[in-house]
C-alpha cells in the first residue's frame, strides 16, 4: 500500500514538474523544474531498489549536466521575453499529435491479459557492487568503447567551441 | 575487431597530431595512412578469419565474413575519399587533423555498427558515428548554414536517439530472454508481444532517421546542404550505407521470422522515401542539394534488402553500399571543385575538363543504374532480392518506375556537362584545383565503378567467403 | 507494482518530451526535452529490469537483471557526451546569430 | 582460329567494340571516320563469312560461353542461331551504308562521334547474339546509351528534350523488362557450372524456355517484357518518343534508329516474349493486334498531315513496324516468316529513304514538305532513286517490302479476316501520303529554296544504287532470305504449341 | 518452233531491257536511238507473241516455272508463266496495239527534250513489261504484281509532265484508286491463301480446291477481286480517275487508258470465270454495276467538250460493256470486246492525239471542226474508228457489242433495254465529236488554222492500221446466226472456259435464243444507233460557239454528276480532318499530352513537395511525429498493404 502511494506521488509530481518544465516561459525555471523531475525519478529508482542509478542520476543529470545547461543559460542572458511569439496552431497541433501517438500506444501496450509484477524495494541487481561486478566483468568492451565516444565529444567541442 | 580498436587509435594518433605538428598536410597523408592500414587490417582479418587483438568479450561482437567483407568495402570507400578530397578537408578549417581524428572516431563507430551483437553496442557505435558528425558539419564555423546544419542535425538526431532506446527498452521488457543480444530475443510463436510491435515500431522509426528515410529524412537535405561538401560527401556516402548495414542485421537477426508482422512498414517507408527523394531531386537546381535528395531516393532503394531480407538482399546490400559510395564520393570530390554549385554551374564541364566530364558521367549513370556500371549490378542485386521475396510484388514495380523518374535529374547534370555551353565566361572549374593525381584516382574510381558494374562477383565472393 | 504503471508513467514523461519538442522554439529548451525522453527510458529500463528479476528464468543468470541497469548507464555517458557536444553547437549558434530560436534557422530548405 | 580461340558472334561484337574504343583516342577526323568506315566492313565481311557456317555442324563457330556471374547462374553465352544470323547481318550492312552515306558530313569531335557510333553497333550486335538474359538485358541498354549521347550532342535544335524524352520511355520499359527477367529467373531450374559450382538458378535463354510459369503469373509478366518491347519497336501508344526523336537525331543515328534499333523491340518479342510466355501470347494476341492495327491506321493518317519530312518518314516507320508486331502475333507460318523478312527490308529500305531525305534536308536547309518543290528538275537522279524507294517503302511488287507485307498481310488474314482488311487500308493511306511527299517535293515548279540545289554527288549515289539493287534483288527473288529463317520460324512455332 | 513457248521469258524481259537501256542511258541516247530501241524490243515482243499464238493456236499451252518467288511449308508461290488461249490473245493486242503506239509516239513525243524522250520511252516499255506480266503469270501473284505495276506506270505517264501540279494530282489520284483496287485483289488472295493455301490458277480452278470453298467463300473471294478490277477497270465507284488519266499523253491515254491496263480487270474476272459462275451473287452484282457504270459515262460523255475526256468517258462506258459481259456469262462476248475496244479506242485515241498535234495542242472541241479538209487520213481513219464504236454492222464493235447484248437479253430483258440506251448514247457523243471536230467550219484561232497540217508517217501509219484492224477486226467472231461456225474467236477460247461452260450448263438449263428474237435486237440496236448518228451528225456539223452557260440536267451532266465532288465531300475531307484531328488532338493533346503529363506531374509534385521542407526544427520533428503515428496505425491497424 505504501508502495503505491509513493509511486503515485513520485508520478504526479515528475510528470507534473515535467509539464511545468514545458510551460515556463523562463528559461530557467524550465531548467529548475527538470531537476525536480530528475529527483522524482531518482526517488523511483530508490523505490524499485537501484541506488546506485539514484545517486548516479542526481550526480550526473541534476548535478553536472543541468548546471552545465543553467551556465549557458546564463551566459546568454535569456530571459522570458527571448521567447518569440507562439504559434498557437502549430502548437496544438503538436499537442495533439503527441496525445494521440501516446494515447495509441498506452491503448495496445496495457491490453496484456497478464499482470507483470514489478520487485519493488528489494533485489540485488542494482546495488553497487552487483552492478560494478557486471560492468568490468561482461561490460568491458562498451565501457573502452565509451572512451571513444569521450574523446570525439572532447574533440568536438574543442572544435567548435574554440574561437578563431 | 582490428577496425574497431585502429580506428580508435589512429583518432587518437591524428588528434595528438593535431596538437603537436603545425604542418597542413601531414594531417591528409597520415589519414590515408590511416585508412590504408585499416583496409589492409581488416583484410587481414577477412583473409585469416583471425584478429589481431581479440576483444570480443561475452561475445558482444559478430564477426563474420559479411560484416567484415562490408568493413572492407568501407575503408576501401574511405581510402578513396581521403585521397580524393583530402586536400578539400584541408581547406575546410585550420583543424585539419582533429577532423581526421573525427573522421576515424566515426569509423570506428561503423565498425562497431556493423559487427554489433547486443543493442547496446548498436547503441554506442550509432553514436560514436553520430556525435563526431554533429560537429563536422559544424566545421565550417563562420558559415551560418554551417551552423543551422549542424544544431538542426544535433537536436533531431538527439530526439531520435530518444526513439531508438525506448525502441531497446521496449523489446528488452517483451523479450522473455531478458536480454540485449540481437540473436536472443525471444518472440514466442505467432503474433509478436505488443511490447517488441512497439519497440520495433520505435527501432524501425529511429533507424529510418538514421538512413533518412522518408518520412523521417527531414533533416537530411538540410544537413547535406549545410555542412561543408567536402564532409557531405562522406556523411552521405559510408555513414549512410553503415546504418544501413546497422538496420538490416538487426531485422534480419532478431525479427527475420516475423517478417510478415512489420513488412508493412518497410513497404511504407520504402515507397514514400522513393516518392519525396526522386520526385523532389527532379526540382532541385543545387547539384549538392539534389544529390542530398537523391541520397534518399537511393536510400529508397537500399531499403529494399530490408523489405527482401534474403542471401540476395545481404549481397545486394554490400554491393549497393560499395555502387553507391563510390558513385557519389567521386561526384562529389567533383563538385567540390566546382565554382558554381548549381547545375549550369557543370555548363561544359565535358569541353573544359573532358576527364571530369567523363568521370562525372559515369558516377551519375551508375547512381541511375544504367548496366557495366556498378549502379545496376546493385540495384539488380536489389531487385532481384525484392522479387524473391514473393510478397507485394507492385513495390517492385513503384521502385523501377521511380528509378526511371531518377534518370532525370541525374540525366540534367549530364546534360550540362556535355550537351551545353558554359553560362559564363570564367571556367567551370579553375584549373590550379584539379591536379594530375587528382584525375588518375578519379579514373580509378570509374574503372572501379565498371569493373563492378561488369564483374560484381569480386565483393561478393568475399562476403561468400 | 504492476509493470503497466511504469509503462504509463514512462511513456507520459517521454510523450511529454516530445510534446515539449514539437512545442517550444528555444533550443535549449528543446534540448532539455530531449533529456527527459532519455530519462523516461531510463525509468522504464530500471522498471523492466526489476520485472525480469522476478521471473523464473531470472535465477539462471547472475548479471541476468543487471543488463539494464548498466544500459542506463551507458545512457547516461552518452547523454553526458552528447550535452557537451549541444550545447557547443548552441553556443556557437548562438554567437552567430544572437537568436536560439530554432525557427529562426531557416536559410537551409527546399 | 575459329572456333579454337574466337567465334562468329565473339568477333561481330568485338571487332566494332574495339574500334568504337580506338576511335575515341584519334583525335583527327578523318582518322576516326575511316577507322569507323574499316572496321564497319570487317564485321560485314565477318557477317557475310558467318553465313556460309549457319549449319548445325558449325555450331562451335556460332556459340560461345564463359562463366560469368556463377553464384546467380549467368553465364556469357553469345550464340548466332537463324533469326540473329539475319539480323546481324542487317546491322553489319547497315553500318557501313551509314558511314558512306554521311561521309562527307563533317562531325564535330569526330572521334567521339564515331566511337559511339560503333559502340552503338557493338551493343545491336550483342542484343541480337545474346541467349542469355542478362547478357541480353547489358547489351540492350549498351546500344541505348551511346545513341543517347550521339542524339543529345549532335542533334537539331530540341535535341535535348527529344532524346531525353526518348531515353526515358526505353529506360522505362527495359527496367520494366528487367523484373521480368528477373521473375521468371526465379522461376528456372538450377545450374551446374563446369567447374562444379551451381545456382539455384539461370539466365540462360534455354533455361528461360524450361521455366515453368502458372498461366497466371504470365499473364501479368508478359506485360512486363511486352511494354519494353512495345516501346522499342514502338506500337501506338508507346510511340511519341520516336517522331521527336527522329527528327532531332542526327540523319546518321536516325538511320540506326529507324533502321535497326526498332528491330530489337521485334526481336525481343520473337526471341524472348513467345517462347516464354506462350500461354500469354495467346491470350493477348488479339489485344495486341487490335493495338497495332491502330497504331498503322492512326500513324498513316498522321503521315498524311505531316509537313516535316522526317517525322513523316517516322510515322510511316511506326505503322510499319505495327504491322509487323501484328503480324507476329498472328503466330503462323506465313505471317512470322513475312515479319522477318520484312525486319531486313524495312531496315534496307529506311536507311536509303533516311539517306535521300538527309540530301535534301543538307541541300535545301529545311525538312518542311511545304516549302520544297520542283527538285525532280533539279536532282533527277536524287528523284528517281528517292521514288524507288519510297515506293518500296510502300510496298510494291518486285521490291523487297512487298513480299514480306504481303507474306504478314495473309498471315494476319489467317488469323482474323478484318485485322487484315482494315489494317490493309494502310496499303491505301501509304500511297497518300508517299505520294502527296513526291509530288510536293519533287514535282511542280521549283521554289527560291530548291533553285540552286545540286543532284548529289558519286559515293551518294553508289550507296543508294546499292540499296534499290538490294531492294529489287530481294524483292524478285527473296528466297536465300527466307531459306535463312526458314528454320527460325518452325522452332519457334513448336516452343508455342 | 515448238520452242517459242520455251522462251516466253523473253516476251516480257525484251521490254524490260528496253526499260533499263532507254531509263539508264537516257541522257547520252538521242531521241532516235531511243525511240528504235524502245520500239524495236516490242516488235521482237510482238514477234514472239505471234509465235506463240501459233503455237497455242496449235493446241500447245505452256506452263513455265522459273523459280520459287516464297516457298515455304505452308506457302509456294512460284514465278510462273501461263501460255495459254487467254494469255496469248491478250499479248497480241498488247504488244501489237503496243507496239503502234510506240511508233506513233515517236513522232508525237518528238517536241520533248531527249533526256525526256528517252525517258517516255523507258516508262512505256515498262508499262508493257508489267502488262505482259499481268497476262502471262501463272498465278495471282505474278498477274498482281503486273497488276500494281501497270498502276505504277500509269502514275509516271500520266505524270510525266510533272511541273504541271493538275497533271501529278491527276496522276496520284489514278494511283490512289488503283490501290483501293489492289487492296481488294489482295484481300482476295489472302482468302484465297487462307483456305486452300494456293494462289496457283490450275492449282485454285482444281476441282478438290473448288470443292474446300463455300459459297460464301466464293461469293466474297469473286467481290474482292471484282473490287480490284473497278479499280483497274474504273468501274463504279472507282471511275474517276481515268477521265483525269488524260492530262497524259495521248499515246499514253491511247495504250494504257483505252486499250491494254483498263482491260486487265476484264482479263482477270476472265481468268478467274468459274469462280464467278459458282458465285451467281457476284456475277449479278458485276453485270449491274458494268451496266450503270456504262450508262452513266455515257451521260457524262454527252456534255463534255474536251476532247480526250469524251473518249475517256467512252471507254468507261464500253469497260462497262464488258463487265455486263462477264456479269451475264459472256466472257468470251468481253474479251471479244476487249479486243475490239483496242482497235478502235486505240485508233480514236491516236486519231485524238493526232488532232490535237496538228492544233498545236488544243483539246476544246468548240475551237475545232470544219479538219476535214485539212487532215484526211487522219478523218477518215477516225471516221471508220467512230462507227467501229457506235455498233454498226460490220465494223468490228457491231459483233462484240451485240454479243454482249444479247447475253445480257439472256440475263435479263431489262440489262438489254439499259444496253441499248447506252449504245445509243454512245453513237450520239462520238458523232458529237466527229461532227465538232472535223465537219462545220474551223472555230479557232487563225495561227492555229495556218498550222494545221496532216501527220507525218509514223503517225498516220498506226492510225491505218488500227482503221483496218477496227473495220474486219470484228469478222472474227462473227455470231451464229450469220455463219455458222463463224465465231473463230470463241472456238479458239473455248478450252480456256471450258471448265465454266461446263459448270455452266450443269447448272442451269441454258436454252439458245433464237434466231429471230437475235435479229430483232440486232436491228433494233442498229437502227437506233444509226437514228443517234445521224441526229448527232445533223445537230454538230453545224455547231457555233455559245457562250451561254448551260442550266439543269446539261449541268449536271457538264459537271459529270458531281461525283468528284461528292468523293471529295465524303471521303477525302473527312480523311484529311480525321488526320488532323489524330495528329493534332490525339497525338499532341492525348497521348503526348500524357507522356509531357507525367513529366509535369512529377515536375509539379517536386514543386509543391519541396515545401515540406520548410528549413524548420519543429515542423521537422512534427512531421516526424506524425510520421509515427502513421506507422503506428499501419502497424496496429491494417492488415496489408
Amino acid at each position: 500500500m505504501n508502495t503505491q502511494i509513493i509511486f503515485i506521488l513520485l508520478s504526479l509530481m515528475a510528470i507534473g514538474s515535467a509539464v511545468m518544465m514545458l510551460a515556463s516561459k523562463n528559461p530557467v525555471k524550465s531548467i529548475l523544474w527538470l531537476i525536480v523531475v530528475f529527483f522524482a525519478i531518482s526517488g523511483h529508482y530508490i523505490l524499485l531498489n537501484a541506488q546506485f542509478l539514484a545517486v548516479v542520476n542526481i550526480i550526473v543529470y541534476a548535478g553536472a549536466i543541468m548546471v552545465l545547461f543553467l551556465f549557458v543559460v546564463m551566459l546568454m542572458n535569456l530571459n522570458a521575453e527571448t521567447e518569440p511569439v507562439k504559434n498557437y496552431r502549430l502548437q496544438f497541433i503538436g499537442v495533439i499529435s503527441g496525445g494521440s501517438l501516446l494515447l495509441i500506444l498506452l491503448t495496445f501496450l496495457m491490453r496484456t491479459p497478464v499482470a507483470q509484477p514489478v520487485q519493488m524495494k528489494v533485489g540485488e541487481s542494482g546495488l553497487i557492487g552487483k552492478l560494478g561486478m557486471t560492468l568490468f566483468q561482461n561490460y568491458v568492451l562498451p565501457f573502452e568503447i565509451s572512451s571513444v565516444l569521450f574523446l570525439s565529444a572532447m574533440v568536438g567541442a574543442v572544435i567548435i567551441g574554440k574561437r578563431n | 575487431m582490428n577496425a574497431i580498436i585502429f580506428s580508435a587509435i589512429w583518432g587518437v594518433l591524428m588528434m595528438f597530431t593535431g596538437a603537436f605538428v603545425q604542418s597542413k598536410t601531414l594531417p591528409k597523408y597520415l589519414a590515408i595512412t590511416g585508412a590504408a592500414l585499416l583496409f589492409l587490417l581488416n583484410g587481414i582479418e577477412l583473409y585469416n578469419g583471425t584478429p589481431i587483438f581479440n576483444i570480443n568479450g561475452m561475445n558482444m561482437l559478430a564477426i563474420t565474413s559479411m560484416n567484415l567483407t562490408f568493413l572492407e568495402v568501407i575503408f576501401a570507400a574511405t581510402l578513396l575519399f581521403f585521397m580524393l578530397s583530402g586536400r578539400d578537408v584541408e581547406r575546410v578549417g585550420e583543424h585539419v587533423s582533429e577532423y581526421f581524428a573525427l573522421i576515424f572516431f566515426v569509423l570506428c563507430g561503423v565498425s562497431l555498427s556493423s559487427t554489433y551483437n547486443t543493442l547496446l553496442l548498436l547503441f554506442l557505435g550509432i553514436e560514436i558515428m553520430s556525435i563526431p558528425l554533429y560537429v563536422l558539419t559544424g566545421a565550417d564555423k563562420r558559415n551560418l548554414k554551417s551552423n543551422e546544419a549542424s544544431l538542426k542535425y544535433f537536436l533531431m538526431g538527439a530526439f531520435s536517439t530518444g526513439i531508438l532506446l525506448m525502441g531497446i527498452a521496449f523489446i528488452y521488457g517483451g523479450n522473455t530472454n531478458a536480454s540485449f543480444y540481437i540473436d536472443q530475443i525471444h518472440l514466442g510463436v505467432g503474433k509478436m508481444p505488443v511490447m517488441i510491435t512497439v519497440g520495433v515500431v520505435l527501432l524501425i522509426i529511429a533507424l529510418s532517421f538514421k538512413v533518412s528515410a522518408a518520412p523521417f529524412h527531414f533533416w537530411t537535405p538540410d544537413v547535406y546542404d549545410g555542412a561543408p561538401t567536402v564532409f557531405t560527401s562522406f556523411m552521405s556516402t559510408i555513414v549512410k550505407a553503415a546504418g544501413f548495414f546497422a538496420f538490416i542485421r538487426l531485422f534480419k537477426t532478431s525479427f527475420g521470422p516475423v517478417q510478415g508482422q512489420w513488412q508493412n512498414l518497410i513497404v511504407f517507408i520504402t515507397v514514400a522515401t522513393m516518392l519525396i527523394g526522386n520526385v523532389t531531386a527532379v526540382f532541385q537546381q543545387s547539384v549538392k542539394r539534389m544529390l542530398a535528395y537523391s541520397s534518399i531516393a537511393q536510400a529508397g532503394f537500399m531499403l529494399l534488402a530490408l523489405f527482401a531480407l534474403n542471401q540476395t538482399a545481404d549481397d545486394g546490400i554490400i554491393l549497393y553500399s560499395a555502387a553507391y559510395s563510390l558513385a557519389t564520393i567521386g561526384i562529389f570530390a567533383i563538385l567540390i571543385k566546382m565554382n558554381d554549385y548549381t547545375i549550369e554551374g557543370f555548363n561544359g564541364l565535358a569541353k573544359q575538363q573532358p576527364l571530369l566530364g567523363l568521370v562525372a558521367t559515369i558516377c551519375l549513370l551508375s547512381l541511375t543504374g544504367i548496366p557495366l556500371t556498378a549502379g545496376f549490378t546493385s540495384k539488380f542485386f536489389m531487385l532481384t532480392a525484392a522479387v524473391e521475396n514473393g510478397h507485394k510484388f507492385w513495390v517492385v514495380i513503384v521502385a523501377v518506375i521511380f528509378a526511371a523518374i531518377s534518370a532525370y535529374y541525374y540525366f540534367r547534370v549530364i546534360q550540362a556537362i556535355y550537351f551545353k555551353e558554359p553560362s559564363s565566361a570564367e571556367p567551370v572549374i579553375d584549373a590550379e584545383r584539379v591536379s594530375g593525381s587528382f584525375k588518375i584516382l578519379l579514373a580509378i574510381t570509374a574503372i572501379l565503378i565498371l569493373i563492378l558494374g561488369i564483374y560484381p562477383e569480386i565483393l561478393i565472393g568475399w562476403a561468400h567467403h | 507494482m504492476d509493470i503497466k504503471a511504469y509503462i504509463a508513467l514512462s511513456l507520459t514523461l517521454f510523450t511529454t518530451g516530445i510534446i515539449g519538442v514539437l512545442v517550444r522554439r528555444n533550443a535549449i529548451i528543446v534540448f532539455m526535452c530531449v533529456e527527459l525522453m532519455l530519462n523516461a527510458v531510463n525509468l522504464l529500463l530500471v522498471a523492466f529490469s526489476k520485472m525480469h528479476a522476478v521471473s523464473p528464468a531470472a535465477k539462471a543468470s547472475l548479471t541476468y537483471a543487471s543488463d539494464a541497469q548498466i544500459f542506463v548507464f551507458f545512457i547516461m555517458i552518452v547523454a553526458a557526451a552528447e550535452v557537451s557536444v549541444g550545447l557547443a553547437i548552441i553556443v556557437m549558434m548562438y554567437r552567430n546569430t544572437h537568436s536560439i530560436d530554432v525557427n529562426f534557422l531557416n536559410r537551409l530548405k527546399n | 582460329m575459329l572456333g579454337t580461340y574466337t567465334t562468329f558472334p565473339e568477333l561481330l561484337i568485338l571487332v566494332p567494340m574495339l574500334a568504337g574504343v580506338i576511335c575515341f583516342f584519334l583525335g583527327k577526323n578523318n582518322a576516326a571516320k575511316n577507322v569507323a568506315l574499316f572496321a564497319s566492313i570487317v564485321t560485314l565481311c565477318i557477317s557475310l563469312a558467318s553465313l556460309c557456317y549457319a549449319d548445325e555442324k558449325f555450331a562451335k563457330y556460332n556459340t560461345v560461353s564463359y562463366i560469368w556471374l556463377k553464384y546467380i547462374g549467368s553465364t556469357y553465352l553469345v550464340g548466332l542461331d537463324a533469326t540473329g544470323r539475319m539480323l546481324t547481318l542487317l546491322t553489319a550492312i547497315g553500318f557501313p551504308l551509314i558511314f558512306v552515306a554521311t561521309y562527307k558530313n563533317d562531325y564535330k569531335n569526330s572521334a567521339s562521334f564515331y566511337g559511339l557510333m560503333l559502340l552503338t553497333q557493338a551493343g545491336l550486335m550483342g542484343v541480337f547474339c545474346a541467349m542469355d538474359a542478362l547478357v541480353f538485358y547489358f547489351y540492350w541498354e549498351l546500344a541505348l546509351i551511346p545513341v543517347y549521347f550521339l542524339s543529345s550532342k549532335w542533334g537539331g535544335e530540341k535535341r535535348i528534350q527529344a532524346t531525353f524524352k526518348f531515353f526515358v520511355y526505353t529506360f522505362a520499359g527495359s527496367l520494366l523488362m528487367l523484373i521480368g527477367i528477373i521473375y521468371v529467373y526465379l522461376h528456372t531450374p538450377g545450374r551446374v557450372f563446369e567447374d562444379g559450382t551451381t545456382s539455384a538458378h539461370s539466365f540462360s535463354i534455354n533455361a528461360f524456355y524450361q521455366a515453368k510459369l502458372a498461366v497466371s503469373d504470365q499473364a501479368w509478366v508478359f506485360w512486363l517484357f511486352f511494354v519494353a518491347f512495345a516501346i522499342k519497336m514502338p506500337i501506338f501508344p508507346f510511340h511519341t518518343w520516336q517522331p521527336d526523336a527522329y527528327d532531332q537525331s542526327p540523319t546518321s543515328v536516325t538511320m540506326v534508329l529507324s533502321g535497326i534499333m526498332v528491330k530489337m523491340g521485334l526481336f525481343g518479342v520473337l526471341r524472348w516474349l513467345i517462347p516464354i510466355f506462350p500461354a500469354a501470347t495467346k491470350e493477348y494476341a488479339h489485344l495486341i493486334m487490335i493495338l497495332s492495327i491502330i497504331g498503322i491506321i492512326y500513324a498513316s493518317c498522321i503521315a498524311i498531315v505531316q509537313d516535316n519530312l522526317k517525322k513523316l518518314v517516322a510515322y510511316s516507320s511506326i505503322a510499319h513496324i505495327g504491322l509487323m508486331c501484328a503480324a507476329i502475333f498472328a503466330m503462323n507460318a506465313i505471317s512470322v516468316q513475312g515479319v522477318l523478312l520484312q525486319m531486313f527490308n524495312h531496315g534496307i529500305n529506311i536507311i536509303g529513304l533516311w539517306i535521300v531525305v538527309d540530301q535534301l534536308e543538307k541541300k535545301t536547309g529545311v525538312k518542311e514538305i511545304s516549302k520544297l518543290g520542283g527538285v525532280a528538275h533539279k536532282a533527277p537522279v536524287l528523284t528517281i532513286l528517292l521514288v524507288i524507294i519510297a515506293l518500296a517503302n510502300i510496298a510494291l511488287p518486285l521490291t523487297n517490302a512487298f513480299v514480306g507485307e504481303f507474306m504478314m498481310f495473309a498471315g494476319v488474314w489467317q488469323y482474323n479476316h478484318w485485322y487484315a482488311a482494315i489494317a490493309g487500308i494502310s496499303i491505301i493511306l501509304a500511297a497518300v501520303y508517299t505520294l502527296n511527299m513526291i509530288q510536293k517535293v519533287f514535282y511542280g515548279e521549283t521554289k527560291p529554296l530548291t533553285e540552286s540545289i545540286k543532284d548529289i554527288a558519286l559515293h551518294e549515289k553508289v550507296i543508294l544504287s546499292v540499296i534499290v539493287v538490294c531492294i529489287f534483288m530481294m524483292g524478285v527473288y527473296p528466297q536465300p532470305m527466307i531459306d535463312l529463317t526458314k528454320h527460325a520460324v518452325k522452332v519457334l512455332l513448336t516452343i508455342n504449341q | 518452233m515448238n520452242n517459242v513457248l520455251h522462251i516466253v521469258w523473253l516476251i516480257p524481259i525484251l521490254p524490260l531491257i528496253g526499260f533499263l537501256i532507254n531509263g539508264l542511258f537516257r541522257n547520252s541516247l538521242s531521241k532516235s536511238v531511243a525511240g528504235f530501241v524502245g520500239s524495236a524490243v516490242i516488235l521482237a515482243s510482238f514477234a514472239l507473241s505471234i509465235f506463240a499464238f501459233l503455237q497455242v493456236k496449235s493446241g500447245n499451252t505452256h506452263l513455265a516455272h522459273y523459280f520459287n518467288l516464297i516457298n515455304i511449308d505452308a506457302l509456294r508461290i512460284g514465278f510462273d508463266f501461263k501460255i495459254d488461249q487467254l494469255s496469248s490473245l491478250f499479248l497480241l493486242i498488247i504488244t501489237g496495239v503496243g507496239f503502234l503506239i510506240h511508233v506513233y509516239s515517236t513522232s508525237y513525243m518528238h517536241e520533248e527534250p531527249s533526256k525526256d524522250f528517252a525517258k517516255y520511252f523507258a516508262y512505256l516499255n515498262l508499262f508493257v513489261f508489267s502488262m505482259l506480266l499481268l497476262v502471262m503469270g501463272g498465278n495471282y501473284i505474278i498477274m498482281f504484281i503486273g497488276w500494281e505495276g501497270v498502276g505504277l506506270c500509269s502514275y509516271l505517264l500520266i505524270g510525266f509532265w510533272f511541273k504541271n501540279n493538275d497533271y501529278t494530282n491527276a496522276a496520284k489520284k489514278a494511283f490512289i484508286m488503283n490501290r483501293i483496287g489492289d487492296l481488294g485483289f489482295l484481300l482476295a488472295v489472302f482468302w484465297l491463301i487462307s483456305k486452300i493455301g494456293t494462289v496457283s490458277y490450275d492449282e485454285v480452278f482444281s476441282a478438290t480446291s473448288l470443292a474446300k470453298l463455300s459459297t460464301t467463300d466464293i461469293t466474297g473471294i469473286t467481290l474482292l477481286f471484282f473490287v480490284g478490277a473497278t479499280g483497274k477497270s474504273a468501274q463504279i465507284p472507282l471511275y474517276t480517275w481515268l477521265p483525269d488519266a488524260m492530262a497524259g499523253p495521248t499515246p499514253v491515254s491511247a495504250l494504257i487508258h483505252a486499250a491494254t491496263m483498263v482491260t486487265a480487270g476484264i482479263y482477270m474476272i476472265a481468268r478467274s470465270s468459274i469462280l464467278y459462275s459458282m458465285a451467281p451473287v457476284t456475277q449479278c452484282v458485276v453485270a449491274i454495276v458494268g451496266l450503270s457504270t456504262a450508262i452513266l459515262a455515257a451521260t457524262i460523255a454527252l456534255k463534255q467538250n474536251d476532247i480526250k475526256k469524251v473518249l475517256a468517258y467512252s471507254t468507261v462506258s464500253q469497260l462497262g460493256y464488258m463487265f455486263l459481259g462477264l456479269g451475264v456469262g459472256a466472257y468470251t462476248g468481253a474479251v471479244f470486246h476487249v479486243m475490239t475496244h483496242a482497235f478502235f479506242k486505240a485508233l480514236l485515241f491516236l486519231g485524238a492525239g493526232s488532232v490535237i498535234h496538228a492544233m498545236g495542242g488544243e483539246q476544246d472541241m468548240r475551237n475545232m471542226g470544219g479538219l476535214k479538209k485539212h487532215m484526211r487520213i487522219t478523218h477518215l481513219t477516225f471516221l471508220l474508228g467512230c462507227i467501229a464504236i457506235a455498233g454498226i454492222p460490220p465494223f468490228s464493235g457491231f459483233f462484240s457489242k451485240d454479243e454482249i447484248l444479247a447475253a445480257a437479253f439472256e440475263a435479263s430483258p431489262v440489262f438489254w433495254v439499259i444496253g441499248v440506251a447506252g449504245a445509243m448514247m454512245t453513237a450520239f457523243y462520238m458523232f458529237r465529236l466527229y461532227g465538232m471536230t472535223f465537219l462545220g467550219k474551223f472555230r479557232g484561232t487563225h495561227e492555229q488554222e495556218h498550222h494545221l497540217h496532216e501527220s507525218p508517217a509514223a503517225i498516220t501509219f498506226p492510225l491505218i492500221v488500227l482503221a483496218i484492224l477496227a473495220v474486219f477486226g470484228g469478222f472474227v467472231g462473227i455470231p451464229e446466226v450469220f455463219v455458222h461456225g463463224g465465231h473463230k474467236l470463241a472456238e479458239f477460247l473455248a478450252p480456256v472456259f471450258a471448265q465454266t461452260n461446263a459448270y455452266v450448263s450443269s447448272h442451269h438449263a441454258h436454252e439458245a435464243l433464237s434466231h429471230n428474237t437475235e435479229y430483232i435486237l440486232m436491228g433494233t440496236s442498229v437502227l437506233l444507233a444509226l437514228v443517234a448518228l445521224s441526229y448527232a451528225i445533223n445537230k454538230f456539223s453545224k455547231y457555233q460557239k455559245t457562250e451561254t452557260a448551260s442550266t439543269g440536267l446539261a449541268k449536271v451532266l457538264e459537271n459529270k454528276w458531281y461525283v468528284d465532288e461528292l468523293y471529295d465531300a465524303v471521303i477525302v475531307k473527312p480523311l484529311r480532318s480525321l488526320s488532323a484531328f489524330f495528329n493534332n488532338v490525339i497525338e499532341k493533346k492525348g497521348i503526348d499530352g500524357l507522356v509531357n503529363g507525367v513529366g509535369k506531374a512529377v515536375n509539379y509534385g517536386g514543386r509543391q513537395l519541396r515545401w515540406i521542407q520548410s528549413g524548420q526544427v519543429g515542423a521537422y520533428v512534427l512531421l516526424m511525429v506524425i510520421g509515427m503515428l502513421v506507422l503506428f496505425i499501419i502497424q496496429f491497424f491494417v492488415k496489408n498493404i
